[in-house]
């Protein structure tokens, strides 16, 4: 064996890398194009934002994830070795957070609730970083990334939230709104985060907070309230 | 062009193809540095000259003049020679990507303008054929023989670029007709900052009586545009930042209709809400605080 | 002539130069206290804004602009070179904006109407960038300085504008103060900016405008009416 | 003594030093993680301000400062070598600043006052930077740290005037904040800040100052009274 | 014609030219390839420049040039729409310098003289950038890039004469390449630069006409002459 | 400036002093833009025919008669109404330093140009009087009433400072002298560019019978140069930056003096050097290798 | 379960992966001080480059290897988890560069020839990147980290050739190290590299092999000749 | 105590600190003039490095360590309070480096070998970070400041090399250079250095190192050899 031989094989193998690289690109591509679409549906719940508009505007979504999705990430799992996902990871990253935002989004219209990471990668059709251990592990939703995309879901909820009053005349989703972003917030304030945008983003969740209790204050200092005084539950906004 | 003033002297022998090739190749490039200038300070005087009518628009709860004389300095823009009528008569057609760098700012401020204009004049958005229809010149084209390389590859090109017509022809002069040629992109990153001044008019005065629609419709179009705007994949470059600061404008026009329902309209407006209590809270107690 | 000498005649500018900066940062920062002082002076007024009180206040501030503003803008003009405004300006560019917020408060406070840019020039002891040509110029109050310096009033005039409901009863203040800021908007669309700091300014004044109208509004809603009557004046500038 | 000696010396120090460092290191951390836990607790107040909630959220924070804190900072003390301060401060400087902020809000929220930088440093059970000068200092809570403890407190507080109407109906307290936060803000308008980022954050509290202005505002403008009428003290707003 | 349909079009736009910037980007690696592979015949020449070894050697190029690179510069020629040259050419800028070194260094080995622009772009199988005027223009050997490819050349070339000499015993090659440096230099003095990529490149060729300098020299002290007895031409480029 | 042109329609009603404040300035704002904008333009010229004739005077070791041709083109760029003279007339005195930036650019490339021509056909380094003496220019002024605001501050100022003298003086129109403004920094900082070109200068061919001692003292004037600069202190803007290129010029020009010397005078020159051994060496034995 | 669990879940993993972040640093520095006490061994090379004194030098290394290194590799391949290379390989990737390179250059001097990468792995006490497939992989030496440590020894093989001549007569070195860098330079040339640092690195090589080519044209132009006459095989420079 | 106390005591802190840093950087500003000064009297050592100029040079700067920095070192050991070196060595550290820098070079100059720390430190006229602890220490000259003065002097003595050929005529001072570079390098080898900026300087040294073999390349080449023939005692180039 001379060097000769060792550049061929490292020559073999640069080429197989590139190739998966270029394949999983290609899907991540498809992936992505597909979670601009579902954000796109997602969007239009700002403009009207009634109880009825929004579970329409979820079941579409949820389509979207079930027919697009699991087809373009069954095939990233195809291409991607087992054991291989910290070596690709970075061409998927941020495609998987913004994904994992639109599921959080689409499950918080369905349920009202903030979603496990078990649920999010249900929605996405991978695995979840919980269970990789537990087989021989290739593409899953990693616990970062779940994070990063509750922190989106929580600026669009403040924005929600507003939008609710303006055009939705839709105070009881307010109130929704607040207990769930409570729950976020004091759940992820412990964390000792290792990654710096994660905690940066984290950071400005409490304006996103603050935003919802100044809508909440309005409507409490003008006396306006939800006709069907739901507003005992609501108060309690510590998470369970 | 502008040493050319100076002597240099004559020397005329003969001399080797390679170096006589080099001296070719210096004034090519000294010839495209030059052009490449001159397109520059024509993109500046657009993107300064598109700036005052923005800002001239802008002062339209003032006053509702302004937008005849916004439309005037837009023709202005279009028509003079040291604005696009002299950017499209130095811009030979083959060249415009190798310049479009030099004058894509002017472009992009003066898409800004004009889509602005037209927010305000029709409430619509601007479409990209309209903005080409604007963009298309008469460049009077020296036919004599000195110019004639220079002229001849002004031919018609292939669909989508820079087309002309020749409409009109004399002994030694003729006028063309050609659209310049604006990248979607840069179309969709001037229209983009549009909605910056949006968020700028809707925050002034609220004394016009029309100025409630003027805000929701303001806000619906932004809307419009960031949904579907988002839709690109993937984002060409420039956009995505665009996408960013068009969110935290739409969101502070959002925010004034927020307030412009839960501060005014609350109570007159069909709304299911009840107060908690009487009219008492309505009639201000002006005492005990002080 | 070698080069030795030429650089040793630079090396003696260069040292000349570095005193007068020096000394122009000292004077700069005497400046800079004194227009604090003010500062604090006028910031007493959202505490107790009465019209007796807010003359009160403006005289003090006036007091200080006479004695020791004008004593510390001479030191500065006699330390800059004929002609070298430009040359040093960074050292009190932000200065001169302060000081020029602080005396727009101050005669708005007097007078209730915006001062002119030789006004404010005039109580900081300086020449104005208008008259700059017509002498051998030295110091004087730039365009974008005083320009700066009103859109700085504006806020700090919204803010005057509660509080002079929540802690002065001063209905008719929030009628000229509405007034005021209507002519600043006016006069402000006539310039053309840049992207650059004054323009990043001028964004946030329109919420200064907006809150300044709310108050309005809610003085109208609940019917509220000035009890000196001077509402005849302030009639003109109420939204219709 | 050659060069070969300089060397061995100054790796030696090297190796010293790096240890210390590592030991620092641990140490902040683990107050880090407690200065969490205290500001979790601290959280809470938002969601139900009433006066004695508040006052029991307080004592449950003084307990932990009591222990956890208390704890950690005497190890760093031990850590840290006689006269080193500034040489290890980067290390604690954020965390310090953190735990100011929280010291200051449990002190406020037990007395309505504004603490001293010796009440701080007492309750984090060092010393403070008036008084190092009179033993051997090692780690003491310096002015800045303490200061913009005090700024982030102010955020805080503004958050918790809004709450204290919408979850709370604790009218008082707005009154005894925006007391409080007048304090602060004349307190430290007259300093001239060396520290670029304590300017910055100082800057930021005008705006935290007017929310609670808003909310006085609101009240008074709705007629909303104080049940306990302590609106005599709290008139005057002006630092005494 | 609505925003949506604008859009809708903007994307397929956008998706036909990215699937048109796959194409050249794989077209380019492919020439990349063959360039390299040109680049690597040519680095023989060092091992034993001998006048018949440097013909074969420039034969076996040129054979490379006229079957890969002809095949590969048609297809990208192909894959470009006219006109649109300069709007991708960034992909192959780079490829096309290196392209325009290994032609000049093959046309050199050929023929003892420097390649003209036009020369070098037939090798390549493509226009001059002095002929695009003329026609429809596509994809062109533009100037700088011919001009980074000489000075390549010459870095490359001052590497052989040495190696005329160790390697060789080819003193007449050395002469040659004198001459012909000494014409790019001359040729290269027309230019007036920009501070960029080219001028720093031309800055290096300096270094390499001095080398080819020393060799002559040393020659010359050693009273070396050429055995084929072609030292009249050479004569008149030694240095006197 | 160019938009006079558009009719913006007459609107002549009295309004308020404040109002009009604003309105002149602003004018005065829009005007310091535009005066900007065009003493850019002039920089930038000046730069780009000073690269040339940079470039012109390197050619000198092939071609000695550029020197004649390098004066032509620096006297072209301190007289053109584009470069210089058209600059001193843009410029009034007391904007000197509000446009200092725009043109600090020209003038740096121009003082590279003007010390290394210096160095070529003097051999000795450009005085700052020297350079001050070429820049000075004569103006014509119109003195017709309309223009009369803009030219009375032109009048004599301190010392070091544009100074102009009225020269001559007509019914309408008087020339006036006035020196340019040139801070010694800029002159030391374009100084410290020629360097860079020397370095480049005596990188090249080593045909020329004086180059032996151009080269020399090139490097001399290099290193007093760079010795005299390091001691300024401390640095002002810029200078730190040029030292460093500077330092690495002047290593670059002490390597081809040593190689100069180590190559070629090794064995001729007086030195004490001994050889090892004989001539051997030096006839060298070309077998033995391949 | 609900995000609480997840977030338990997370700051677990944060933990274990930290710790053993610590550990492998650990070892790693240990590595690190290991690998510059076998350079500086190396580095001695240079003063006397007799050819015993090499082989004296090269045991000396071997040596070092043998103890230290095998200890520390040992230790490395303990700490990381099987399948994790790609995730921590950040933290050794450089000291692995650096201890390729002392590896080639002690079998260098060994053998007189560039070692294949299992040669260098063997010494190292890992595995090779070409074995990484047939067992359960942990720590290895992978083909970019080999390839650095090629490109480095060529910088010092190139520094060594001329000590030969100046510091140890051993002008038979000269060409046995011109030799080795042709078979190396050729052997790299047309790898497509998709890292940028190894192919900016590889890029810089040919200024070596120039640099060595330089003391060959020396000793040619000067007639030296190598006493051992070896120079049949030395002239055969092509790699076979 | 109230916070006003508090800010007060601050407030005279600040002052005071910023008059004592402005009375540090008036006397720093004086020794970086005459470091400067002295560079000046040693970088005229390249024109002329005959043996007897060089003691010449080295005398004039003694001379001027002696008086001119000897008085300002004492004003900065006056104004800095004991234990703050590392509160202010920010001001002087770079000027210090520069100081070490002529210190080390004057030293070199006249006995020929590297200086150590003390030395160093005497001429300075400051005490060494040796001895830091040994007396309340204030100023001293830190491990890394001299250290980064070394490799700053080993880039000026590479470049006093050559000059020594080609202005000199000084080959003897060519082998004591490189004996001297020699020991440096080796001796800084081991170092782990904490400081990034120190570890790029000492990698840079090996170029300065190299530059210095290629001059002693080129003499032995070229069979040029010191007529003292002390090349006996310089081939032992390793530290003793
Ligand atoms: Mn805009
Ligand atoms: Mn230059």
């Amino acid at each position: 064996q001379t060097i000769w031989n060792v550049i061929e094989h490292y020559q073999k193998e640069l080429d197989g890398e590139s190739e998966l690289r270029d394949k999983i690109r290609t899907v991540v591509k498809e992936i992505d194009r597909d979670t601009k679409k579902i954000n796109f549906i997602l969007l239009s719940m700002h403009a009207k934002p009634t109880e009825e508009n929004l579970k329409v505007i979820a079941a579409k979504a949820r389509k979207m994830f079930e027919t697009a999705i699991h087809t373009s990430t069954s095939a990233l799992k195809e291409a991607v070795p087992v054991g291989d996902h910290y070596k690709y990871n970075d061409h998927w990253r941020i495609t998987f957070q913004r994904l994992a935002f639109v599921a959080a989004t689409t499950i918080y219209l369905e349920t009202g609730t903030v979603c496990t990471l078990r649920e999010a990668a249900d929605l996405l059709g991978i695995m979840s970083a919980e269970d990789k251990e537990s087989v021989d592990f290739k593409v899953f939703l990693d616990y970062e990334d779940y994070l990063v995309g509750l922190v989106d879901m929580s600026a669009e909820l403040s924005r929600l939230a507003r939008n609710c009053i303006t055009f939705g005349d839709n105070i009881a989703k307010v109130y929704s709104i607040h207990e769930c972003m409570n729950k976020l917030t004091l759940g992820m304030h412990n964390i000792t985060f290792k990654n710096d945008y994660l905690r940066k983003r984290y950071d400005g969740m409490k304006y996103h907070v603050k935003a919802v209790e100044e809508v909440i204050y309005d409507l409490k200092i003008r006396g306006l309230k939800v006709t069907n005084s739901n507003s005992d539950e609501t108060a309690a906004t510590e998470p369970k | 062009m502008m040493s050319e003033n100076i002597q240099e002297g004559g020397e005329e022998k003969v001399e080797d193809p390679v170096i006589l090739g080099f001296k070719r190749i210096a004034e090519n490039l000294e010839k495209r540095y030059r052009k490449y200038e001159e397109i520059s300070r024509f993109s500046r005087d657009i993107t300064w000259e598109s700036k005052r009518t923005i800002s001239l628009i802008l002062g339209y709860t003032c006053d509702k003049s302004v937008l005849k004389k916004a439309e005037n300095r837009l023709r202005f823009i279009t028509t003079n020679e040291k604005c696009f009528q002299g950017l499209a008569t130095a811009l030979q057609p083959q060249d415009k990507y190798l310049f479009l760098r030099a004058y894509t700012g002017g472009v992009q401020e003066f898409v800004e303008a004009v889509a602005l204009y037209n927010f305000f004049k029709h409430r619509k958005i601007l479409t990209y054929e309209d903005l080409l229809s604007q963009l298309t010149f008469e460049v009077t084209v020296d036919d004599t023989p000195e110019s004639q390389a220079e002229t001849k590859e002004t031919l018609p090109n292939a669909e989508n670029d820079s087309s002309e017509i020749v409409t009109e022809k004399n002994d030694k002069k003729r006028t063309v007709k050609f659209a310049l040629v604006v990248p979607k992109t840069d179309f969709f990153l001037g229209l983009s900052d549009v909605t910056g001044e949006l968020m700028r008019a809707c925050g002034s005065s609220v004394k016009t009586p029309d100025f409630k629609t003027f805000l929701f419709e303001s806000c619906a179009f932004v809307r419009v545009l960031h949904q579907n705007l988002s839709c690109i994949s993937p984002y060409p470059r420039g956009l995505s930042n665009k996408l960013g600061t068009m969110k935290a404008n739409l969101c502070k026009l959002e925010m004034a209709c927020y307030h412009y329902v839960v501060d005014r309209y609350v109570c007159s407006m069909n709304f299911r809400f009840t107060r908690f209590s009487n009219d008492d809270y309505i009639e201000g107690d002006d005492s005990g605080f002080e």
